[in-house]
């Protein structure tokens, strides 16, 4: 069964089918969002990547929303919670064309990255509580009194959008406790809509639903990467095994039905 | 006797009355009105408790390769053991050079490509184990009880729903799917959220109690 | 001023509430008048896998899930976690099994695990039944933690797999799959929302949300501990009446959700 | 032009597939390789990241007068204390994290899991979102799965197996069940599908198509 799917992912992948998407109302919620935001806003944007590859394969759905933020020219600020994703988002910077025209941000001015910081739960009560008491410099080791971005904003509270982005289903709850519950505010998310569901509409006001929500985020802002192949491929695979699970019901149903006459003959 | 009384005291008794301490001052800080010292409490706490897990994660990386090298060093191991650690403790060895040594340190350009090629494809290949998922699912559901009936149904409506190709052929579809959503899972959901939510504050309070026995081993020394 | 922050009070009220009864029930079984809890197959599944794991001469796995986190929101499933580690530990030790301790990525529980084998071994008169290399960490990402079990099952093979507490889909399912696969019992539990499919369909004895404090109670035998759950009946009997009698009051016009916001 | 980290990306990709060999041939000698490849490497990583870390939110704070985080960090090294017979030391450490671990859950918890529940099925009910029929069914839902998940003896008795309303239990299963298919296909879609093809086109893919643009 594996060899079968990894067959289709290799042929589609290197022939993209371009099947049909709508776009869901939870990410024209996150993209409307995105777009009230103002120049010179910032945002804060909490990326917990604990599966080191999760970046390289989100890469191209965070390019689209980051250059939607700088559309709006928007500044961002990041903080992490694994030891490899100031390295990642470092890497990030640079492939999503930030730097370059036509958005020409600069480091520490329009966007910076804070050092990871462990403790899962209780680093994020600590971020959100005050970055200044909490770091001393940024990742790059520049102390974050010379940093112009981080002289306007300290408490989660004086950033004007907040942004979670996390694994598949991990830290939905520590992030709602730790961040919209305790103060009070509304954040943005890009993880599996079924572990904010609970949350939607009260502390969560739009949500990427990962590769379907960032397929349809690509359709919708036109910054094109290839979670649009990944739902190509997502629509085959999904049929494949939903055929073989009712081929395994039917093959239980036809044993079940050829041993009871079997049985009632002797 | 006496040695043993005390033992109890600095061995059991002083750790669980900690654990009971700051807990209560983190509660009292939720509940009271705001005021600077209460800030100021709450925000030294939680940075005690950051470099608390920074430190033991220092423990425990140190730990991980000091048995690695102890083995390798002892050489008693099986000849697979050994060339597992040393392939650790090669790689370890390469890391720590790139970060302490290449123009940049930690964020030098070529640990950062280490880091995204070399341990981040790694992973992704070793995920592909989550194939599983799928052939679990044909070996799982067989629709004997109406528990994996029902658990089949709304297994199916939801992939049907992520399947966008479908939705746009059956719009319907999309209908059915968000309506699992909305109902039975967001009701079980709110449940679920509560009944564990209510566990875990039952347990906090016996851990304020100092009756809770799952923070700390027995054993005196 | 008022001493209480704004829009506290309902959360103090409840937690008083909570407090009151959890501690009366506390009380009450010290007193000598426990309260019993319903029977859980999980429970006696573990025995029936210890059990396996000598017979077949193959190690047993015990993990309180790869998010075992002291700090933050997995700090109490990582506790009831330890009661069934603790429980395991022992009766791993008493019966003959060898048992296998994986260490979660964030390592602050990794000396309380290792303290608790070392813990059962002295208890059940068996020191040197204790190895050090039975707990192992095996780095701070879910690669590490699941890499490193599914090797570890890979080599040792594995009777009987067993995670209760901070289940992690990304970090736990491999191991469980795998085991499952190498012919071990699974049983395994988490009260962490989004993986409640994922362990129904994964393991052979799931232990669902509040269950993994009701297993961890149980696993304490200590009666005064497993009262403490009929307290958190109550406070469930009381969020049913709030959502009941509320939604009722709220349609007959009273300001119901802004009572439960004060 | 072909670049350095392009080489880099190359043995990647061929240390990537090898440990998707796993899945197929089993603990291999190249696949153990691979696997302690990852394993060293990251904790190495881990190691520098975490000593930064500490430079940052702990020294760098004491320097400039926030004297009392030298506190955590002297209990934080009592973690050692597990090398040596005073292995009860790494008590304190266990004990001053879950205190705080615990602590600052518990009133958050209270509020975003179950005050919210409440205030959200009410309101539902109140606008009767999504409709009012499925309101109703919502709040039917959140009590009888509450019931499902009681426990003790004196009150779980009668609503499950042998008890006279053992049906309320058994529905409140179902509820469950359906709710439990709807997150296995989550689960089964995002991680499953999704991170094989993910896998497939970040390892495989992405290396090609930078190959054939230099």
């Amino acid at each position: 069964m594996g060899i079968i799917l990894l067959v289709v992912i290799v042929t589609v992948m290197f022939n993209p089918v371009g099947l049909p998407i709508s776009v869901s109302q939870q990410t024209q919620d996150f993209y409307n969002r995105l777009i009230k935001l103002k120049e010179g806003e910032t945002v804060l944007w909490g990326f917990e990547g604990a599966v080191i590859g999760a970046y390289t394969e989100k890469k191209t759905a965070m390019r689209a929303v980051a250059q939607t933020i700088a559309k709006q020219k928007a500044n961002i600020v990041w903080v992490s919670f694994y030891p490899h994703n100031p390295g990642q988002l470092l890497a990030f910077i640079e492939y999503s064309g930030l730097t370059k025209p036509p958005f020409n941000y600069k480091y520490g001015e329009n966007i910076v990255i804070m050092p990871f910081l462990p403790g899962e739960e209780t680093a994020m009560a600590a971020i959100a509580a005050g970055l200044k008491a909490t770091f001393s410099t940024d990742v790059k080791g520049i102390s974050i009194g010379d940093i112009p971005l981080l002289k306007k904003v300290d408490k989660i509270t004086d950033f004007n959008l907040v942004l979670i982005q996390f694994g598949i289903f991990t830290y939905a709850e520590m992030f709602m406790r730790q961040w919209p519950a305790k103060y009070g505010i509304q954040v943005i998310s890009m993880c599996t809509y079924s572990v904010v569901a609970a949350y939607y509409g009260t502390y969560v006001i739009g949500d990427l639903d990962l590769v379907r929500g960032n397929a349809e985020f690509e359709k919708l802002t036109g910054i094109l990467g290839e979670d649009i192949v990944y739902m190509d491929i997502r629509n085959i695979n999904c049929g494949i095994t939903l055929a073989l699970i009712a081929f395994g019901n039917i093959a239980l149903y036809w044993s079940k039905v050829k041993k009871v006459p079997a049985e009632a003959k002797k | 006797m006496s040695t043993g009384i005390s033992r109890r005291v600095y061995q059991r008794l002083i750790p669980l009355f900690i654990v009971s301490v700051f807990a209560g001052i983190s509660l009292i800080v939720y509940f009271v009105t705001p005021s600077a010292a209460s800030k100021a409490v709450s925000g030294e706490i939680l940075q005690w408790g950051v470099v608390l897990s920074t430190v033991t994660m220092i423990y425990a990386s140190i730990t991980i390769m000091v048995m690695h090298t102890r083995r390798l060093a002892e050489r008693k191991e099986t000849t697979r053991m050994l060339f597992n650690s040393s392939v650790m403790v090669g790689s370890f060895v390469m890391v720590m050079a790139i970060g302490l040594f290449a123009p940049g340190g930690l964020t030098s350009e070529l640990l950062e490509a280490v880091t995204t090629y070399i341990f981040g494809y790694i992973y992704a290949g070793i995920l592909t184990d989550w194939a599983y998922h799928p052939y679990t699912s044909y070996r799982r559901f067989r629709l004997i009880s109406a528990e994996s009936t029902v658990m089949f149904i709304t297994f199916l409506f939801t992939v049907l729903r992520n399947m966008t190709a479908v939705v746009v052929a059956v719009p319907g579809i999309a209908v059915i799917g968000d309506w699992i959503a909305a109902v039975p899972a967001m009701a079980t959901m709110r449940a679920a959220l509560a009944a564990a939510g209510i566990g875990q504050l039952v347990l906090g309070i016996r851990a304020l109690a100092q009756r809770e026995p799952g923070l700390i081993e027995l054993e005196m020394k | 001023m008022s001493l209480i922050a704004e829009g506290k009070n309902s959360d103090l009220l409840v937690f008083l509430f909570a407090a009151a009864f959890t501690i009366y029930y506390l009380w009450t079984a010290i007193q000598g008048r426990p309260q019993p809890l319903r029977r859980l197959p999980q429970f006696d599944a573990i025995s029936d896998g210890i059990d396996r794991a000598v017979e077949e001469g193959k190690p047993v796995y015990v993990t309180p899930g790869g998010y075992a986190y002291l700090s933050g929101m997995y700090a109490s499933m990582t506790i009831a976690g330890m009661e069934v580690t603790r429980h395991v530990a022992r009766l791993a030790v008493r019966k003959g099994a060898t048992p296998h301790f994986p260490v979660s990525v964030q390592p602050e529980a990794q000396p309380l695990v290792d303290g608790i084998y070392r813990e059962a071994c002295v208890e059940e008169g068996k020191p040197e039944a204790y190895r050090r290399e039975n707990v192992q960490y095996f780095g701070n990402t879910e690669g590490n933690y699941s890499t490193g079990i599914t090797g570890w099952i890979a080599r040792d093979g594995a009777s009987c797999y067993i995670v209760v507490g901070a289940f992690g889909g990304g970090i736990d399912t491999m191991p469980v799959e795998w085991a499952s696969e190498w012919g071990g019992v699974t049983i395994g539990g988490t009260a962490r929302w989004s993986h409640q499919g994922t362990i129904t369909m994964l393991t052979d004895y799931p232990l669902h949300l509040d269950d993994i404090f009701a297993l961890g109670a149980i696993c304490t035998q200590d009666p005064v501990v497993m009262s403490s759950l009929t307290a958190g009946d109550i406070i469930k009997f009381l969020m049913m009446a709030i959502v009941f009698v509320g939604a009722i009051l709220a349609a007959a016009g009273q300001p119901v959700l802004s009572w439960l916001k004060v | 032009m072909i670049t350095w980290d392009m080489w880099i990306q190359l043995l990647g990709m061929f240390l990537g597939l090898v440990g998707l060999t796993f899945l197929f041939f089993g603990n291999t000698w190249a696949f153990s390789f691979v696997e302690h490849t990852y394993l060293g490497g990251t904790v190495a990583i881990a190691l520098l990241q975490s000593i930064y870390t500490l430079k940052t939110s702990c020294f760098d704070l004491i320097a400039i007068g926030r004297a009392l985080l030298i506190i955590p960090f002297i209990i934080g090294l009592l973690s050692f204390s597990r090398y040596t017979t005073s292995r009860w030391l790494a008590r304190y450490p266990v004990a001053m994290m879950s205190g705080i671990g615990v602590g600052i859950t518990i009133g958050l918890v209270l509020r975003a899991q179950i005050l919210n529940a409440s205030v959200m099925t009410i309101g539902d009910v109140l606008a009767a979102k999504p409709d009012t029929v499925s309101s109703v069914i919502v709040l039917i839902g959140v009590l009888i799965v509450l019931i499902y998940f009681t426990y003790s003896q004196k009150f779980s008795a009668i609503t499950h197996t042998g008890g006279k309303m053992w049906y309320i239990g058994r529905l409140g299963r179902l509820f469950a069940m359906a709710a439990f298919g709807y997150l296995w296909a989550k689960i089964f879609i995002d991680e499953a599908i999704d991170a094989q093809i993910a896998t497939m086109i970040t390892i495989v893919k992405r290396t090609v198509d930078a190959f054939a643009a230099a």
